[in-house]
């Protein structure tokens, strides 16, 4: 519950960011926040109360103790994809500075939009 | 005589990864390395076609059974698409051989063999999850290719679609949650089962968020701002893949979504409606533009709102002209891009007004690009002509006359700056000035196959429609679907 | 040589105190793991390789943790009170400490046990000389300072790693 | 342990609110940072220890830098 | 024996996390960042290493990963606050102080001058 | 004006998601009918590997985590292109101080091996190749933040980076040749909760270490080289 | 029992926090990230001893390890050495 409220509240002021800021790390910044509110998100989906992590580490657990592992494995995955545009998001800006000495979107004329 | 499917996607993901090697040997062999492996791509996917018109082929990954494990799903729609896209992505490649000799040239190969494969998966996937990392590889790829030259201001275009990318990206996953959450499953097969049992509230959120999602790939109308940028900033291959590859993978993931798994009928109208704005809006922006990619972007944004019209129709023809469409856009506009990449290079301007008289100075160039005007523009004999007519006549048989009347209208403005450019290539001394050198025979080698296939599509169009007719009938009728995907377990 | 050696062996009790169990095949495959990182970075991991062994140094050591966690508590209680003193009797600043120690290792470990204990804060090593930021000083020449901050660990530390 | 939530919580959306609002980027990024721990417990008490150690992993040390070589590169007030 | 283990990990934890309040209140009062971080490494390291400890002693199976975990923090902590003050320092930031005591301003300008030479 | 929009769009969104999420519950059990289930009862048996996320990343769901790797792959390939110069800068201006220096010297190798423990365990204790190739690309940060001059060998890391991804392709279609389909398990599962268990899995967590660690350490190393 | 060492703990994750929000300068914001990462380790120890898993405090290894990697890049950076 206070999950959802915090992970949602992570994509909004991430996509606020994104919206209303003229600086592009602080772009790229939103974007890491909106992805750990996702992430946030589609773990607690697959949250059962008083259940512990899907990992037989002792004889005395079963299927029946555990929460739903595929939405852990989905944002796995989910988590390197971000890192990954993140990386490429900033060699991105890096280039974009080398060109226009500047980090302000409004100052680049190209970037209309 | 066919190989496992797997190895289209495998295939290209382990070239890609042992391409800086082979580059560290001998950098002239990495160029011939996209062509030889889409190559094998579009052998499979011909060999593949006779089979999966018949009843989808499944291929089980891991060996765990469809909703278990991650299964491959090749129905007709899915085999001709990656027909398509192999075909787009093969003579792209060809054309590629000559074209780009910057540095580090090795990893514009790879990252463009890599577009291709991440567009294969997409179409080819049977899992919802599986196509979101796949759209990830496409788009990953196409954002880094996009900034790749440094002389124009392609990191600015990169950036816009990487932002818009990465919000696609997220809604795509809260619609993938959201699913989940409520039928316990990723594969689309049984999601299609499953979805009627879900809360109609969560059902529609979710396929709002998905549809946003993919729609952006599939440069639908609110959601387009990156393409003008990227098709015109971007390398001129790239151009012509955006056309040829992404979009047609977008294309694939909506109709797939509204089709396949949802089964709202309000989606249907949503979808007419944003064609038919996506479409005017673009032949509008078109009609103003100065540069010559930008119109060709521009008038890409319009075809798919043809496209998108066509699909909203949701009958048995219409969908049949949207394919058609999808097809010969998916050979013209790369035809289009290719020959204005190698115009633009030679007047040494990106306007179109400095294109005066390049139909004497280099007439084989002009003379493609002259022909993929007129092919896009339906002119009767190619194949443009088909698809628009089908389209068109199918939506007044449906009772949309006035979105029927206002497509003719795009249509026409279509025809009016694609006539203007072609008109200025012919009938305009040429400039001074012109640095005009060899075109490099593999340029001309992918262009000629692309106006060949399009000249064929345009003579004889059955030889299309055959294989167009069960597609269409795969996305009206679900149940083969649903029904070969959950029986591969059994 | 010996260095490579003692790497190894110290690597290997890493790898066994991360897995916390003494099956063969996990003592295997970190033994393998062991070698492997103690080929390639054992060279810069210690400098005084097996020498680190003897007896002497290991009592010392011994020795050492127990003063060590006794200033450390002393310093702890130290700094609670004067956080919870509503005046804060702090005087700080940077005094100069010498050293007589040779090797880096050594350096670092005495820097390590004057930032963990009273009120001393190491900003620096510059040669032979700590900086260090103390926050209430009693003296400032740097022989009081010697005795007053490092007196304690050095000897100890003279005898471990020298 | 709701209590404990609340904390957190908290913490997280005043670390997500101080890297939207803060001018100096480096701030901005070490409110990224916090946000990412945060976001670690969180994986950890929603019982996810391997989500919560692919956070740890990647956003203790590796976003850290890969932003810090950006501002270091560009600048760091934002204009 | 185990209870009198167990009942030693309480303590040990409880006067951890007591450390660890301490520690954290030092940072809000102090006035200065190189007194914050006096009170920032000392009580909450300790408070740390106790904690970790305590759980090692209360699960005695555990105890061989709290040790690990402690001796790293013991060996990193310092060192990245160490870091940290001499970076806030040659950044530029300036000490709190009732009287001018500061050995250290003479030896950066010196080093300084010893980096640009080189 | 902007801003004020911004927030009222956003109201809507945050307003219309949360609406929409709340009526999925909290906490109760939801995977009764799903694939969650199946994974849960079957999982162990079916796999071999203890930590039932590991057997979905790599087994169930491989093919997703093949495509993950090339993502990773294709951000460090773009950022080599796109960063990409002719004439090396070299790095930063300051040195470190000889703490810190030594300081990494020693915890370098224990990082590695931390790294190598989370990769090799991935089938039994939390963690796997991702998280063991983030620790060691750590490992190489640590070394780049306190020596001026430190350089990795690009040969070597690009070799590595391709052999190891080469390897995960190689299981796959060794998968198709000696078992039933790409990627399907060859190797016999083995006694669960013991390290070598779990079939390929711990074979493709090694590969995809060893991939990761060597892709994120070429990428620092490429931001790295930007600084001038 | 578990519960006050919780609670104390929260209590200490605020203290932290607020000199964190404060400020005023970079350097004591991270002073602040690195007594939360300190903090937090400890208590991702308690946790995994409230949940009784052993597995768990692996996650707390990692933050032991790498916490300091973060807060000795931003000093580096501080110092001009990046």
């Amino acid at each position: 519950m206070i999950y959802y409220i915090a992970a949602i509240s992570l994509i909004l002021i991430g996509i606020y960011a994104v919206l209303v800021k003229k600086n592009m790390v602080k772009i790229v910044l939103g974007l890491t926040l909106i992805d750990s509110g996702v992430n946030i998100l589609i773990v607690s989906l697959g949250y059962i109360q008083g259940k512990t992590a899907p990992i037989f580490s002792n004889p005395t657990l079963t299927a029946q103790d555990m929460v739903d592992p595929v939405p852990q494995a989905l944002v796995l995955t989910a988590i390197v994809i971000g890192v990954a545009v993140t990386a490429l998001a900033l060699s991105i800006v890096i280039r974009i500075y080398d060109h226009h000495k500047t980090l302000n979107i409004n100052k680049i004329r190209e970037l209309k939009w | 005589m066919y190989l496992d499917p797997v190895l289209m996607i495998a295939l290209p993901l382990f070239a890609a990864f042992l391409i800086p090697p082979l580059a560290r040997i001998s950098k002239g062999l990495v160029k011939y390395v996209p062509v030889l492996i889409i190559g094998f791509n579009l052998y499979e996917m011909v060999m593949l076609l006779p089979h999966s018109m018949v009843k989808p082929v499944i291929v089980v990954i891991a060996a765990w059974a469809p909703p278990l494990g991650i299964n491959l799903t090749i129905g007709p729609l899915g085999n001709i698409l990656a027909l398509i896209i192999s075909l787009v992505g093969f003579v792209v490649a060809i054309y590629n051989i000559r074209f780009m000799e910057e540095e580090p040239n090795e990893k514009y190969h790879m990252l463009f063999l890599l577009l291709t494969a991440g567009a294969t998966g997409m179409v080819l996937t049977g899992d919802i999850f599986n196509m979101f990392v796949f759209l990830e590889i496409t788009s990953i790829s196409s954002y880094a290719l996009t900034a790749f030259l440094r002389d124009r201001d392609g990191a600015e275009a990169a950036f816009k679609y990487l932002l818009i990318g990465s919000l696609a990206s997220t809604f795509i996953l809260l619609g993938i949650a959201l699913i989940y959450a409520t039928t316990g499953t990723l594969n689309m097969a049984q999601i299609a089962v499953r979805i009627k049992d879900v809360d109609p509230r969560i059902a529609i959120m979710a396929l709002i968020l998905l549809v946003t999602g993919f729609g952006i790939e599939a440069e639908m109308f609110p959601l387009n701002g990156w393409a003008p940028d990227a098709y015109s900033q971007a390398p001129t291959p790239i151009g012509a893949a955006f056309g040829g590859i992404v979009v047609k993978a977008g294309v694939y993931a909506l109709a797939r979504l509204v089709y396949t798994i949802f089964d709202f009928q309000g989606i249907f109208h949503f979808i007419l409606i944003a064609g038919i704005i996506t479409l005017l809006i673009a032949e509008m922006s078109a009609i103003r533009q100065k540069q010559l990619k930008r119109m060709l972007a521009f008038s890409s944004i319009g075809q798919m709102g043809l496209v998108l019209i066509a699909l909203g129709l949701a009958t048995t023809r219409g969908v049949e002209g949207g394919l058609f469409q999808m097809f010969n856009h998916a050979m013209i506009k790369p035809l289009l891009f290719l020959s204005a990449g190698y115009l633009v290079f030679y007047s040494g301007s990106k306007n179109i007004e400095d294109m005066d008289g390049m139909g004497r100075v280099k007439p084989l160039l002009s003379f493609f690009f002259a022909f993929g005007a007129f092919a896009i523009l339906g002119l009767p004999p190619l194949s443009g002509f088909w698809s628009k007519f089908i389209i068109l006549s199918e939506t007044i048989r449906n009772g949309f006359i006035a979105i029927a009347a206002l497509a003719l209208f795009g249509s026409i403005i279509e025809a009016v700056y694609y006539l203007r450019v072609v008109g200025r290539l012919y009938f305009k001394a040429p400039h001074e000035g012109l640095h005009v050198q060899y075109v490099p025979k593999s340029a001309l080698v992918a262009m000629g196959i692309l106006a060949i296939i399009t000249l064929i599509a345009g003579l004889y169009p059955d030889f299309v429609m055959v294989y167009l007719k069960p597609a269409a009938a795969e996305l009206l009728d679900k149940t083969v679907y649903i029904k070969s995907v959950l029986m591969a377990g059994l | 040589m010996s260095r490579y050696i003692y790497s190894f062996l110290v690597f290997f009790i890493f790898w066994v105190a991360f897995t916390t169990s003494l099956q063969p095949d996990e003592l295997l495959v970190g033994a393998v793991v062991a070698l492997v990182i103690a080929f390639y970075t054992g060279k810069q991991f210690s400098e005084g390789g097996l020498g680190n062994f003897t007896a002497r140094k290991i009592i010392f050591t011994v020795r050492y943790l127990f003063v060590f966690i006794w200033e450390m508590i002393k310093a702890n209680v130290d700094v609670a009170l004067r956080v919870l003193n509503p005046k804060m009797p702090i005087n700080p600043g940077i005094v100069e400490v010498p050293t007589k120690l040779k090797s880096n290792v050594a350096k670092l470990a005495l820097a390590n046990s004057i930032t963990l204990t009273p009120g001393t804060l190491t900003v620096d090593v510059i040669g032979d000389k700590l900086y260090i930021h103390w926050i209430n000083v009693t003296a400032t020449n740097p022989e009081e300072t010697f005795e007053q901050i490092s007196a304690v660990f050095e000897k100890y530390i003279k005898e471990i790693f020298e | 342990m709701d209590i404990l939530l609340i904390i957190l919580t908290v913490i997280l959306i005043a670390g997500a609110l101080n890297t939207v609002r803060s001018k100096d980027l480096v701030a901005a990024v070490i409110s990224g940072s916090v946000v990412s721990l945060i976001a670690s417990i969180y994986f950890y008490l929603l019982q996810a220890p391997d989500v919560a150690l692919t956070e740890a992993a990647i956003g203790v040390g590796l976003s850290t830098i890969i932003f810090m070589i950006t501002i270091r590169r560009t600048g760091r007030m934002e204009e | 024996m185990v209870d009198i283990l167990s009942y030693l990990g309480y303590t040990l934890t409880s006067f951890g996390v007591l450390f660890l309040l301490f520690g954290a209140l030092g940072i809000l009062r102090m006035p200065d960042v190189y007194n914050r971080m006096q009170a920032g490494t000392k009580a909450t390291t300790l408070g740390a290493v106790g904690t970790i400890m305590g759980v090692g002693l209360i699960n005695p199976e555990w105890f061989f990963k709290t040790l690990i975990i402690s001796l790293f923090i013991l060996l990193s902590n310092p060192i990245s606050s160490h870091a940290l003050a001499r970076g806030s320092y040659r950044s530029g930031i300036k000490m709190w102080q009732k009287k001018d005591i500061d050995a250290y301003e003479k030896a950066v300008q010196e080093s300084e001058e010893n980096e640009e030479a080189a | 004006m902007r801003k004020a929009i911004a927030v009222l769009f956003l109201g809507f969104i945050g307003y219309y998601l949360l609406s929409t999420f709340l009526l999925v519950p909290f906490g109760v059990v939801r995977v009764l009918e799903g694939v969650g289930l199946k994974y849960l009862q079957d999982g162990l048996q079916q796999t071999g590997a203890a930590n039932l996320v590991t057997s979905i990343v790599v087994n169930y769901r491989g093919f997703d985590t093949l495509g993950e790797v090339t993502v990773l792959f294709l951000a460090a390939t773009g950022m080599g292109a796109l960063l990409y110069s002719k004439r090396p800068t070299e790095r930063a201006r300051q040195n470190a101080s000889i703490i810190v220096k030594t300081g990494a010297r020693i915890l370098f190798p224990l990082i590695i091996i931390l790294g190598a423990y989370v990769f090799i365990h991935g089938h039994l204790t939390p963690g796997g190749g991702f998280q063991g190739g983030a620790i060691i690309a750590s490992g190489f940060l640590l070394m780049f933040m306190s020596y001026r001059t430190y350089h990795v060998n690009h040969v070597i890391l690009s070799r590595v980076e391709s052999s190891a991804g080469s390897v995960f392709v190689i299981i796959g279609l060794l998968g198709l040749a000696y078992g039933s389909s790409f990627l399907a398990n060859i190797l016999p599962l083995g006694t669960v909760n013991t390290l070598f268990s779990a079939g390929v899995i711990p074979l493709i967590y090694v590969a995809v270490g060893f991939k990761v660690g060597a892709e994120l350490t070429a990428l620092l190393d490429t931001m790295l080289q930007t600084v001038k | 029992m578990i519960y006050i060492f919780f609670g104390v703990i929260g209590l200490a994750l605020i203290l932290a926090a607020v000199r964190f929000i404060l400020g005023p300068t970079t350097s004591d914001r991270v002073v602040a990230l690195d007594t939360l990462t300190t903090i937090s380790t400890a208590l991702l120890v308690l946790l995994g001893l409230f949940f009784q898993r052993y597995i768990y405090i692996d996650v707390a290894l990692i933050y032991g390890v790498l916490g300091f990697v973060g807060v000795l890049t931003i000093a580096r950076y501080l110092e001009g050495g990046l």
